[in-house]
């Protein structure tokens, strides 16, 4: 499945159908995959495909990489996860559909973090995403390479996000506000969350604009709060539960909990899956006359 | 030669004497599945089971965010409050040589024209406990920058572990002599014989050569080079490797408050944010991510050892192990080797 | 009235709960004009920033209310199909259903925070709706877990 | 720094019964940039706003706070006040301490009030720090107007135009204009025909100079805003050409093939080439292509061979125009509710149960019976005519939720043209409640039951049905509380006016909204009925929903009233409140594009020097944006705001709290 990889971009470069071809590699020591940018055809060789490759390229298709555009056409090499966020960046016009040429890998599931590798892929290291993955075979792609995945997905969706969340959900409002003033109390403003995320593609975010600052940008306990309760907002209704925010995150702040709490929000009051649609408008821009709730007086 | 052992066991006893003296005691402790530097008040907390903390001592030197002053806004105009600063004596316990060495690097950097006072406060009254790496990982390049797990550069006392899993306590400075004897009741004057534990140490990477990276730094022509692009593209620029480096540096200053009384902040920057050299006009000098990651590579093998013969790189890897795109730094210093 | 008038406190003591409530131009803001035109009593506690519809209200005003040190944020504009837009308020209720969930799941006490759809005509409406959220507000006391937030950054 | 003034108002004792308003004045004099203050009887009168002006002048200000009365009430006259001493109005703010704070809260001894009056200052004046002077927009005006549909609403909209001076394009999509009143026989209460009082209009509109019609027509997309307008128009093929066509009419005469005439409603048939009845403006034929064995096989052509001046001609295709207009009067009218949903009435089954439209038909002189009552199954003259109203009207379930108000009055209008042109014969109707408000409407339902005899029975039919040549209508009479049934020779169904088909792809188009019954919304029912939320288009007639003639004649007028005056400048103001997009910031991720209630926010692109899209970005059309702010809260990276209501002004004024 590899060579496959490596094959279809060597043609696709040597044809000239794309000039540049953002996949997986190696590090130095083979140890761990790193993101590729491959603009030879000898070159690609490099790529990898692996249940370590778990970064989300499509970051790297939107506008914040200009230098990357530069290189010309690109070719991505995505999992069907990585896809859902393609199909944001398409139906939020940040990427035509026909200015990339998507090789879609069928998966079986990454780890969570890659120090987890202990050469073996086994469910407790796979991350929520993947128990309830119903893009194995992915269903955006000009080519899909590997043999097509008979998983399916559980009913009810299932994994320590969810069993948190519930648990959450379950406690006190104080008791909540408590732990996640704890968790949000360690961020330290680096923003990997917010640059790994291919869907906070604004090229000057709301935390940047000074006039007027409406995210402090101290790392304090308050700061901190506005931060993440801002950028869970901005990407309700858009975010695909790719968790690589929690996994860029140095502090181990357990964002899919927040991800995943408003996906399910979105899911029940708007009917709304974010990531299957190229074409669909996100759906916190539109509305509907019936949409339902009960707390408004 | 030793000056003291410690038991481990009597870890407990040191900590209390330190906080019982009114100092503060930092140690790495479990935090959300991390090691940590954390303020702590048993050696229970204190975890032994790390390579390096999550987060550099320098936390307690130049905190992440600081306030510097306060202002209100009357009739009279604005009055500002300078914050007077009285820091606490601090122990930082179970430092790892690489990142105690970046102590000189982060004072020459707060000194070379006007002193901040922030900075050096807390140095002044922060005593340096450095225990030898008996473990380590791929990302641990000391050996590749000049420095070992022998190091003794910035580290007030050092600890080796010896097989029996105690320590042998050797001062390095005066001020780790004074410790030593200040808290004396928590020392042995003599070990139980036993062996010191083999040291970690990181195999040194061979196509590295520093002075080939500062002396091809120092030729402009390589601001040109597309071998930054190459190989920085996938820097995603968030501040992650500047936040845990122990030289990184830079701040910001900012007012938060109302509209009629607040703060005066010193907060963390990063060299990797996108709004870093950002002209008012617009413009942006270092207008691509790749432009800044060279900026800081420049920070850390040109700038540092140039303008304040100071090094910029300890070693630690920390930048490597959180970086999201597992941009390897060594692997530039390979290539800039060139 | 009389019912509308029994809570109204007469200081303007600073235990007082803090309201800010940000209210649409055309429904809201006009009803409560209505309740001042009637010469209803309710109670002092709200201060009303003005918008012209609650499409503009960005859920950071109300993080930033917090912020400011209220105690308790009120939203309100046009009922559903009454927007002087037209759709601002759905746009407006889509967003709150969102943010309301977000704010309960990071266990913001739902006493403190009130949405509420009154039309120009609602005077009544109004005043018991500051009486009731003066009231549960002022029960819950200072909102001291949200202003203690910036105190404690690391030294 | 800035220089501001601020002016608190006792408004008699109306604020200074509760608010000390010279401790209020006082204190706000200490806030940084705060250089003038003061308290007065009366900030509105002649010489509080003089104050006001000569403080701004002596003072220098550059910003002035009146905290006063609802901004409701009296922002208009400080801001006129303001810039009458030089100072941009919007630099002008209004703090509400009467209706919010004074009237409010009765504390007599003025603490309460004179507290929230400082803090409700306070918050305006750190808002009005951040106010940036702005300008009025000015719009240049197009001074043609546009009517959809040729229906009495629009035909009288469009006179009323063109009688005021200005041109109008009359876009019809039928071949001849007139609607549905052109198909009605006598109209209530008066019993005028309908055709006498309809055909000099349609002619005046015809002959009027400022007046284009363009019938057959249809609109098929509308771009622009209030005053600047461009509209495509489909002009269908009429396969003659309008011009020299002289309405001579031999070519319908000699035209061998006949289909169901659509205006006729099934009960007469056509010829291939027609005009839709005998007045048709304008009087010239249409080829029906679908059925012209010409243009389908290339047979026949016999209209061509007949045609004396040469005007017909078989390739003839679709024209495409653009017009720019000012302002579009929207008066598409309605249709009547399919009755195939009522099997129960029998309609579509039965051949003797028709709807009240080819009743019309029926009592019309130029009708198919030439205005005898003849049933369509074997055109015999009915004995008994049973009339059942609210057929599908108030009817939830099955139809519609609302009473499409005209079918009382038609109905007794329908009894009474029977009751004159057939003696004897009875007329029965089933009824739920007469419903007659109108000026000399009660009086006429009156005239229908006591002198024409027509027998009104309280109730529900519950089935129809054939026997012997009969229609059998069974009903509850809930007045004797029995049931009831009558052998009828015809049944006629007063089904519900709804919208037509289409109405809501042409409100998408012109960016109008509508009901869930597709009627289109007024900008407010009672206040602004003939206007939209969309400035510059306007509605009459039924399009809103069920109404009589005369309203809608109404409608038509007063919706050409407001194009008239939209015309009377070159150039209309408007308040300057709209929205603006930071060019350097947005991401062109088009969400305020689709957020946007009026399609204010258009798709835009920097080009560089060789024309290459350089960035694609939002930018605000200024005519159409009503400034409500939706995309300021949807755009993530703040890249949009708005003027009057910016981030920076509201954070100032949350930050002051």
């Amino acid at each position: 499945m590899e060579n496959a990889v490596r094959e279809k971009a060597k043609g696709l470069l040597t044809s000239g159908e794309v000039k540049v071809v953002i996949g997986w590699g190696w590090n130095r020591n083979g140890t761990r995959t790193t993101p590729v940018f491959i603009t030879r055809p000898e070159d690609a060789g490099r790529l990898v495909w692996n249940p370590l490759c778990v970064n989300n390229l499509s970051v790297y298709l939107t506008r914040k990489f200009k230098d990357i555009q530069a290189l010309g056409r690109p070719a991505i090499v995505a999992k069907g996860c990585d896809i859902k966020n393609i199909a944001v960046l398409v139906s939020e016009a940040q990427v035509k559909r026909e200015d990339v040429y998507i090789i879609g890998v069928t998966c079986d599931g990454v780890v969570y973090r890659q120090e987890l590798w202990k050469g073996e892929l086994t469910p407790n290291i796979m991350p929520t995403k993947c128990h309830n993955c119903d893009v194995r075979n992915p269903h955006i792609a000009d080519c899909v390479i590997g043999d097509r995945s008979g998983f399916v997905p559980p009913e009810a969706p299932a994994g320590m996000v969810f069993d948190r969340i519930k648990a959450l959900d379950a406690k006190e409002s104080a008791q909540r506000w408590e732990f996640w003033i704890k968790e949000f109390s360690r961020c330290v403003k680096c923003y990997a969350c917010r640059q790994v995320c291919s869907l906070c593609y604004c090229e000057r975010c709301i935390t940047e604009k000074n006039m007027p600052q409406w995210i402090e940008t101290s790392a304090h306990p308050r700061g901190n709060l506005s931060w993440n309760l801002t950028r869970a907002m901005h990407l309700a209704g858009r975010c695909t539960f790719c968790g690589e925010c929690e996994r860029a995150c140095p502090v181990n702040i357990p964002l899919n909990l927040v991800n995943q709490k408003l996906i399910t929000v979105v899911k029940d009051a708007f009917d709304y899956r974010s990531g299957y649609d190229a074409s669909a408008h996100p759906p916190m821009i539109v509305f509907s006359p019936e949409d339902k709730e009960n707390f408004i007086k | 030669m030793a000056d003291k052992f410690l038991k481990r066991e009597n870890l407990g006893r040191l900590i209390d004497s330190v906080r019982n003296g009114g100092a503060r005691f930092v140690a790495p402790a479990i935090d959300a599945r991390q090691a940590v530097y954390r303020a702590i008040s048993g050696a229970d907390e204190v975890t032994w089971d790390y390579i390096l903390p999550r987060n550099s001592f320098k936390d307690y030197l130049f905190p992440q965010t600081e306030v510097v002053a306060e202002y209100s806004i009357g009739e009279g105009g604005v009055e500002i409050r300078g914050r007077e600063l009285s820091p606490k004596d601090t122990v930082v316990f179970g430092s790892r040589p690489c990142e105690a060495a970046s102590l000189a690097s982060l004072r020459s950097v707060f000194t070379w024209d006007s002193v901040d006072e922030f900075y050096t406060a807390r140095e002044d009254k922060t005593t340096v406990v450095t225990v030898a790496c008996t473990n380590g990982d791929e990302a641990c390049f000391c050996t590749t920058v000049g420095l070992s797990p022998e190091s003794v550069a910035g580290s007030d006392v050092m600890l080796r572990e010896t097989a029996d899993g105690d320590f042998s306590v050797t001062a390095i400075t005066g001020r780790g002599r004074g410790f030593l004897s200040a808290h004396s009741a928590a020392f042995e004057d003599s070990g139980s014989g036993s062996a010191q534990k083999p040291l970690f140490v990181p195999e040194k990477i061979e196509g590295v050569d520093i002075s080939r990276i500062k002396e091809r730094l120092a030729r402009k022509e390589h601001y040109d080079d597309p071998v930054w692009a190459g190989l920085t593209r996938k820097c995603i620029g968030c501040g992650a490797c500047t936040f845990v480096c122990p030289t990184c540096h830079c701040f910001d200053i900012i007012d938060e408050g109302t509209a009629f009384e607040g703060e005066r902040r010193k907060n963390w920057d990063a060299c990797q944010f996108d709004s870093f050299t950002l002209h008012a006009s617009g413009h942006n000098p270092r207008d691509a991510q790749f432009k800044r990651w060279r900026n800081r590579f420049m920070c850390k093998f040109n700038f540092y050892p140039n303008k304040f013969n100071s090094r910029g790189c300890v070693g630690c890897g920390r930048c490597i192990r959180v970086c999201p795109v597992r941009l390897d730094i060594t692997e530039v210093m390979e290539e800039m080797s060139r | 009235m009389g019912e509308h008038t029994e809570h109204t406190q007469t200081t303007g003591n600073s235990s007082e709960p803090r309201i800010m409530a940000f209210v649409c131009n055309w429904c809201t803001y006009a009803g409560a004009d209505l309740a001042g035109t009637s010469r209803m009593e309710y109670r002092p506690n709200v201060r009303v920033i003005k918008l012209p519809c609650t499409g503009r209200i960005d859920p950071l005003f109300i993080i930033k209310a917090f912020e400011n040190g209220a105690d308790g944020v009120l939203v309100s504009g046009c009922h559903p199909g009454d927007c002087h837009y037209t759709t601002g308020n759905y746009h407006a209720r889509r967003r709150w259903i969102a943010f309301k969930n977000l704010m309960e799941f990071v266990g913001i006490d739902m006493r403190r925070l009130h949405f509420s759809w009154v039309s120009a005509s609602e005077a009544i409406k109004w005043v018991d709706l500051i009486n009731n959220v003066t009231e549960e507000v002022g029960k819950l006391g200072p909102f001291m877990e949200y202003k203690g937030l910036g105190a404690q950054a690391v030294e | 720094m800035p220089r501001i003034g601020v002016f608190v108002c006792q408004c008699g004792n109306n604020i200074a019964a509760t608010v000390d308003t010279k401790k209020v004045a006082e204190e706000m004099g200490r806030l940084p940039g705060v250089v003038y203050t003061c308290d007065y009887k009366f900030m509105c009168s002649s010489p509080g706003q003089e104050m006001l002006k000569q403080a701004i002048k002596e003072n220098n200000l550059d910003g002035v706070i009146v905290s006063a009365c609802s901004p409701h009430m009296h922002e208009k006259t400080f801001r006129k006040a303001s810039e009458a001493a030089g100072l941009n109005p919007y630099r002008c703010e209004i703090t509400n301490i009467r209706e919010q704070c004074s009237w409010v809260h009765h504390d007599r001894t003025k603490a309460v009030g004179t507290v929230k009056s400082m803090d409700l200052t306070r918050m305006t004046i750190q808002r009005l720090k951040k106010n940036r002077p702005l300008d009025k927009i000015r719009i240049p005006v197009r001074k043609r107007a546009l009517v959809i549909g040729g229906g009495i609403a629009g035909i009288q909209a469009a006179l009323d135009i063109a009688e005021g001076g200005r041109e109008v394009i009359l876009v019809e999509k039928e071949p001849s204009i007139g609607g549905n009143m052109a198909r009605l026989s006598e109209t209530f209460p008066t019993m005028d025909c309908s055709q006498c009082i309809l055909t000099p209009k349609m002619v005046e509109a015809e002959l009027n100079e400022n007046i284009k019609l363009y019938t057959y027509s249809e609109v098929e997309k509308v771009d622009g805003y209030i005053g600047n307008f461009t509209v495509r128009i489909r002009r269908k093929s009429k396969y003659v050409d309008e011009e020299r066509c002289t309405g001579c009419g031999e070519c319908i005469e000699k035209c061998p093939f006949k289909v169901e005439s659509r205006f006729e409603l099934g009960l007469a048939k056509r010829k291939v080439i027609y005009t839709p009845f005998p007045q048709s403006v304008p009087n010239v034929p249409v080829i029906d292509a679908p059925n012209c064995p010409k243009i389908q096989k290339d047979r026949c052509g016999v209209c061509a061979l007949v045609c004396g001046p040469k005007c017909i001609d078989f390739k003839m295709e679709d024209r495409i125009e653009t017009v720019e207009v000012g302002a579009i009067v929207v008066a598409t009218g309605y249709q009547l509710m399919p009755n195939a949903r009522f099997g129960e009435y029998g309609y579509g089954r039965i051949k003797d149960v028709i709807n009240g439209m080819q009743f019309e038909r029926l009592a019309s002189s130029s009708g198919p019976t030439g205005g005898e009552i003849r049933r369509p199954s074997d055109g015999k003259v009915p004995d008994s005519v049973v009339f059942i109203q609210c057929v599908g009207s108030r009817d939830e379930k099955k139809g519609v939720s609302y009473c499409s108000k005209v079918c009382c009055m038609y109905t007794a209008k329908h009894t009474m043209l029977y009751h004159h042109k057939v003696h004897g014969g009875k007329a029965y109707v089933f009824y739920m409640d007469i419903r007659c408000a109108g000026k000399r409407y009660e009086e006429f339902v009156r005239r229908a039951i006591e002198h024409d005899g027509a027998m009104y029975l309280r109730g529900r039919v519950s089935r129809v049905y054939e026997r012997d040549g009969k229609v059998i209508v069974q009903g509850a009479d809930t007045l004797s509380a029995s049931q009831v049934e009558i052998e009828a020779d015809m049944v006629v169904l007063a089904t519900a006016i709804v919208s037509r088909d289409g109405a809501d792809t042409l409100a998408q188009r012109l960016g109008i909204g509508y009901d869930r019954h597709r009627f289109y919304n007024e900008y407010h029912p009672k206040l602004k009925p003939v206007e939209t939320v969309t400035a510059g288009i306007y509605l009459a007639g039924t399009c809103i929903g069920p109404m009589d003639i005369p309203e809608s004649v109404a409608q038509g007028s007063a919706a050409a009233s407001k194009v008239l005056a939209l015309f009377s400048a070159d150039e209309m103001s408007r308040e300057p409140i709209t929205a603006l997009v930071n060019k350097a910031t947005c991401n062109a991720c088009w969400d305020c594009v689709t957020a946007c209630p009026y399609s204010a926010i258009e798709k835009d692109a920097v080009k560089n020097r060789q024309g290459e899209i350089v960035r694609r970005l939002a930018r605000v059309n200024d005519g159409v944006c009503q400034g409500c702010g939706v995309c300021v809260a949807a755009c993530r990276s703040k890249s949009i705001d708005l003027k009057g209501y910016t981030d920076e002004q509201v954070f100032a004024a949350i930050n002051a709290f």
